[in-house]
């Protein structure tokens, strides 16, 4: 345990920084790539100042190849470096759903052991400011199905410094997916080194009656929403999914065989996403259990328009979850009160009001 | 030879694709166009250079920083500028902001922010084109930034192979975003590289209008005789921040004085002191040019804003087609 | 309707073959292109004689660039052509994710409309003769979660053709999945042009008790699983899901209303799979219903070793659907006997004892 | 020069090669190696002739296409052959078969069948080399295919850039399964793209292994000195079907008569004449070297065949390390 004294408070794109610094102190295997890593704005300031410190050589930027950079970060991993390979959208790392798949997930399984791709690959999901329909994915889903992927999205400060350094301990590939509206976000961070574990995810609150497991910002949109519920004496139970893949499902089982109800945030598009997962796992392993249908609370099945006024609506909330919340307690009648509580001021595109883009 | 009418309406082009893009930036912080917004700023020639060589059954593809492309091309002003506000009238109905242009009725067949993501595109409506043997052109633009892109050349070499009529414009600005061409790519010349892969290959300048024009023709005439596609570069810089409205050289990321000496040899203010020099336009045409451009801006800045914001709940239409 | 003399016995592979040629004689907009489209073996025999027949210019080869061509299959479509593009892995095609998902699907979307399309993208999914962890993928979770793609997954000769003909006639892009064991199956196939609807189920058979819902090659061993029911007086429902995504899952909703009990099978691996979306989707409508908690049979999450004895358990079969069906159904004490019953004769890992490779 | 000792190396290399590639293709129709097999026969060469240029310390990938690549390399035989038996004492215990090959002890650390897929690997493995400040060397093969491929562009690009110690070697042997090289990649040689990415590069005989090897010590002297990558285009002839024990020419898709030209050329007997000729090999060594290989051989099928079935039950494990 970390005294409180070495607490402080950190957003998560400092956390982030945090724990790049401390691995590139640590181990000179670590190494940071990516497009504008070394640049002015520094990957949202979360590798600023890195590349002064540590060389050009350690904390590097790149040609625009996405597929080729990650079979050349595979290839620096199986000579035994660490590298952190950084794509500034989720939707530039399609480019390299080759080498991920094909070579980076399989690489150990395939050649029995003999070798290893400890890599970490960070994709940042984006939001708001007209992200559009190619810069706003969020495709864990696609990862998470692939055997030999870890899959992690961590939601606080916290967990983005302890996860990022588990992921790059760990020695295999690590898809760490950051919602871009975490990066601004503080919380207690202590400074020095510890690991949250990559797998599984993390019961934030005791309550009863429905059990809702969030993935990513989602976990933000969910305590908002219990923290509603509970000005009006509801309490309910909050699942922060980090670890998405492989899916260790404990602690949501037995959160719903406490509570008996089911729903799940996720950050990503309905259909085929990881929240199918979830609902389908409780329902083989909590059948007994369930008493009302399992609810998904996620992205429309369809690419997000880009103009702020096409988009309201597009991302469910705090809102969304809170009435899918009394509408399983039989608590209808609640919904519009609760609906004007969790109003958001200001404009919906942005995650706070003096966010202007312009990327 | 080129025509002293000819002259003044690539002027009037860059003119107008100048002043547009100075009443983005203007606007831009009031905060009302809410998407990324890649500036064409002083790369201006390169768009209406290569589209006067077009003619009406030609396609083009555009990038992210695709106004001058879509705008030389003949799309329309307001609905770009109803884009950008996040209107229905928009080219996209609001769909896509400044990262994504269309504009069908006049061959501006898209453009998307996917860095190479148009490339190939390009290659296939040529490769259409050819199949239905037809005597269109295809164009793409695209950036020194592609050229790290597998896709590139996995489109050189089928356009190449087949030698299809696409014309692939490379506007070399020297940046990716902050990193300079030498640090992404090796010292060798980019068109020698397309040159390499089998291609027609030149360079040019990219800041002189008719150069690109004269180039562009050249190529043009290559696709519709059947001889295949040419790999233009055309060096040329960018003035204003890689996203957004600002100059941003405080960054520290270009050399002292680049830009300095990239304005000095503006696309438009040489073509202006050209043109006027040889006596094809005159000070008082310039004004009035500007008047009018300035009043169609206007006009098209009230179309936008007065534009119908969409109704997010028609927004899971037109998914399938 | 087709007439009873219309109808011959045609395999998987030549009727497709048969919508192909259809096709191309049809509209001129058409064209395929694949690697070895016009060669010596030509996928299989599913293009064979095409390029002689229709031309070069029609029936293409192309270089191996999986991305590139896409795009460029995309670019012709834009123009008002309707290329068929193919991939003789499905393995090969996660290099065209690119193209496939930020551009093939979005297009008609981004664009409001302004363009469509029409694109056809064959996948073929290996199995067997050692095709191991990079020849086998069947990955249809990953497109079947992309909104704008079609995902479709027939299962018969006659779906095959129809499907394809659909296929070709939709204005979307269209991922259309074979299971290489499906190509030598035969089944009766009008040889007049008719298309199979790309969406939704077909129920196969009514029955009590279970519905098992299967996918691609899983129709064929959950049909020997339901005849070797039906010879032991059980009689189950099966549900054909050809049509994977968008997902329209009334058929499955309505046999689980009637039954009770769920399995579904996949050829794919099973977490966050596509049986997952359906596991969630009868979980949300059809909770009153389930009387078991919904199953799934399908891979494990790991990639297929090459060597016959390390595959061997890794495909489940008839075997582990009826056993399924009899521990839901509460007759574990039949399941011995249906374990002999159901046993595979010859090497596991060949569709047919003749099958020698060597690809 | 090359000495005596060496020559007979490298003809032992190619004899005992082709010899176990000839034995796999007789045995193969007992169908008891239930794995897709791609021989090398008649390309015997390019591996041997660059393997002789390697120190234990450089590292190597192979393609689709790998068993020369293996055992040139000095991969263990009786673990190959387990490996295509599917049995626990393969060299991936069976998980792999013939398109996947590892022997990390003599620096093999890997092929793959995807096409493309192992060269941004090398290039990675050099720069892990760079970093640590080593003189080692990484090596990948790949056929005439690949360049077609956009990931080869960007690995060149990459190595290019950054001078990195990798050596990429291109078996063109003219043929991508049933397709000619001419319907894939327009009419230009390969080397002299790689050379327009800013690569040294060279083309040469791949059927004459001192000729390859002679390039290879040429690269590895250029990556060992810090002078950066290298490219080198083999060509060479795969006399065998595509995939596959047998030969194919009653199908068709090779020009009568090309076969057999390059089976006149082949690099087995080619050198074996030669240094008979040269009085550097006997008939009587020619004749012990196939009987001692015979037997390995032998020996190998024999470890092989009583190999150990891995359980189906235990291929859960090592999914993550
Ligand atoms: C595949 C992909 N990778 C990265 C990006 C992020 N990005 C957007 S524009 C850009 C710079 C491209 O440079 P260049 O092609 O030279 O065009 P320029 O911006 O200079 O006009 C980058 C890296 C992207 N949009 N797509
Ligand atoms: C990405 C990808 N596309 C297609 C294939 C199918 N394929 C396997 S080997 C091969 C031919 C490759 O030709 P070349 O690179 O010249 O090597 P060669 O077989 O001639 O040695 C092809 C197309 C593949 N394995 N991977
Ligand atoms: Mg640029
Ligand atoms: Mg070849």
């Amino acid at each position: 345990m970390v005294s409180a004294a070495e607490q402080r408070m950190l957003s998560f794109a400092e956390a982030l920084h945090e724990a790049f610094d401390l691995a590139l102190a640590m181990d000179d295997r670590v190494f940071i790539m990516g497009e504008g890593v070394p640049d002015p704005r520094a990957i949202f300031a979360t590798t600023a100042g890195l590349a002064e410190k540590y060389g050009a050589d350690r904390v590097r930027d790149m040609p625009l190849a996405e597929n080729g950079m990650t079979g050349i970060c595979i290839g620096a991993a199986l000579m035994g470096e660490r590298p952190i390979l950084i794509h500034q959208r989720l939707d530039f790392a399609l480019l390299s759903c080759d080498q991920l798949i094909n070579n980076g997930a399989k690489w150990h399984y395939m050649f029995n052991g003999a070798a290893s791709v400890p890599l970490v690959i960070r994709l940042i999901v984006g939001r708001g400011w007209g992200q559009g329909p190619q810069h706003s994915q969020s495709l864990h889903a696609l990862f998470a199905h692939i055997p030999g992927l870890k899959v992690v999205m961590p939601a606080t400060a916290y967990e983005a410094k302890g996860m990022m350094l588990a992921a790059i301990a760990d020695n295999n590939p690590v898809i760490f997916i950051e919602h871009r509206w975490l990066h601004p976000l503080q919380d207690q961070v202590p400074s020095a080194y510890y690991t949250v574990s990559l797998e599984g995810g993390a019961l934030l609150q005791r309550g009863e009656g429905v059990t809702v497991v969030a993935f990513s910002y989602m976990v933000i949109e969910a305590l908002r929403a219990a923290r509603a519920l509970e000005e009006v004496g509801i309490q309910i139970e909050v699942v922060n999914m980090r670890g998405v893949s492989p899916l260790r499902a404990e602690v949501v089982l037995q959160s719903v065989k406490r509570t008996g109800r089911l729903i799940v945030a996720d950050i990503g598009a309905t259909s085929f996403g990881v929240a199918a997962e979830l609902v389908a796992t409780v329902a083989e392993h909590c059948f007994d259990s369930l008493l009302a249908p399992p609810q998904r609370v996620a992205n429309p099945d369809y690419p997000l328009p880009t103009s702020p006024a096409a988009a309201a609506g597009y991302y469910p909330g705090a809102v969304d979850i809170a009435t899918r919340v009394l509408t399983l307690l039989g608590q209808e009648s609640r919904i519009e009160q609760m609906q004007q509580r969790l109003q958001r001021e200001g404009p919906e595109d942005v995650p706070q009001s003096d966010f202007h883009g312009p990327f | 030879m080129i025509a002293g009418a000819q002259q003044q309406a690539l002027y009037q082009q860059l003119l107008r694709i100048r002043l547009v893009e100075e009443a983005l930036a203007d606007r831009y912080s009031e905060w009302e166009m809410r998407c990324p917004m890649h500036l064409s700023i002083g790369q201006e020639a390169v768009a209406v250079g290569v589209s006067a060589a077009l003619g009406v059954e030609d396609v083009v593809f555009g990038n992210h920083r695709a106004h001058a492309h879509y705008l030389a091309r003949g799309g329309s002003l307001p609905r770009l500028f109803a884009e950008l506000y996040g209107m229905a009238e928009g080219c996209c109905g609001g769909r896509g902001g400044s990262m994504h242009l269309i504009d069908p009725e006049v061959g501006f067949m898209g453009s998307t922010p996917i860095v190479g993501g148009t490339i190939p595109l390009a290659v296939g409506a040529a490769l259409a084109m050819r199949r239905a043997d037809q005597k269109r052109v295809a164009v793409v633009y695209f950036g020194d930034g592609c050229f790290e892109e597998g896709v590139v050349h996995e489109s050189l070499n089928y356009a190449a192979l087949h030698a299809l009529p696409v014309i692939f414009v490379c506007e070399n600005n020297g940046y990716s975003v902050y990193t300079r061409l030498q640090q992404r790519q090796p010292s060798r010349p980019l068109h020698q590289l397309a040159a390499a892969h089998g291609l027609h290959s030149a360079c040019g300048d990219g800041n002189r209008v008719e150069e690109v024009r004269a180039l562009a023709q050249m190529a043009v005439a290559r696709a519709r005789g059947g001889d295949g596609p040419t790999f233009l570069e055309l060096a040329t810089y960018r003035w204003r921040e890689h996203c957004g409205p600002n100059y941003d050289d405080e960054l520290g990321y270009r050399p002292d004085g680049e830009l300095a000496q990239w304005q000095e040899r503006c696309p438009l203010s040489h073509y202006e002191r050209q043109l006027l020099e040889q006596g094809i336009l005159t000070p008082t045409e310039v004004t009035t040019a500007r008047q009018v451009i300035g009043e169609e801006i206007e006009s098209a800045f009230h179309f936008a804003r007065n534009g119908t914001p969409p109704s997010g709940a028609e927004q899971g239409e037109n998914l399938y087609g």
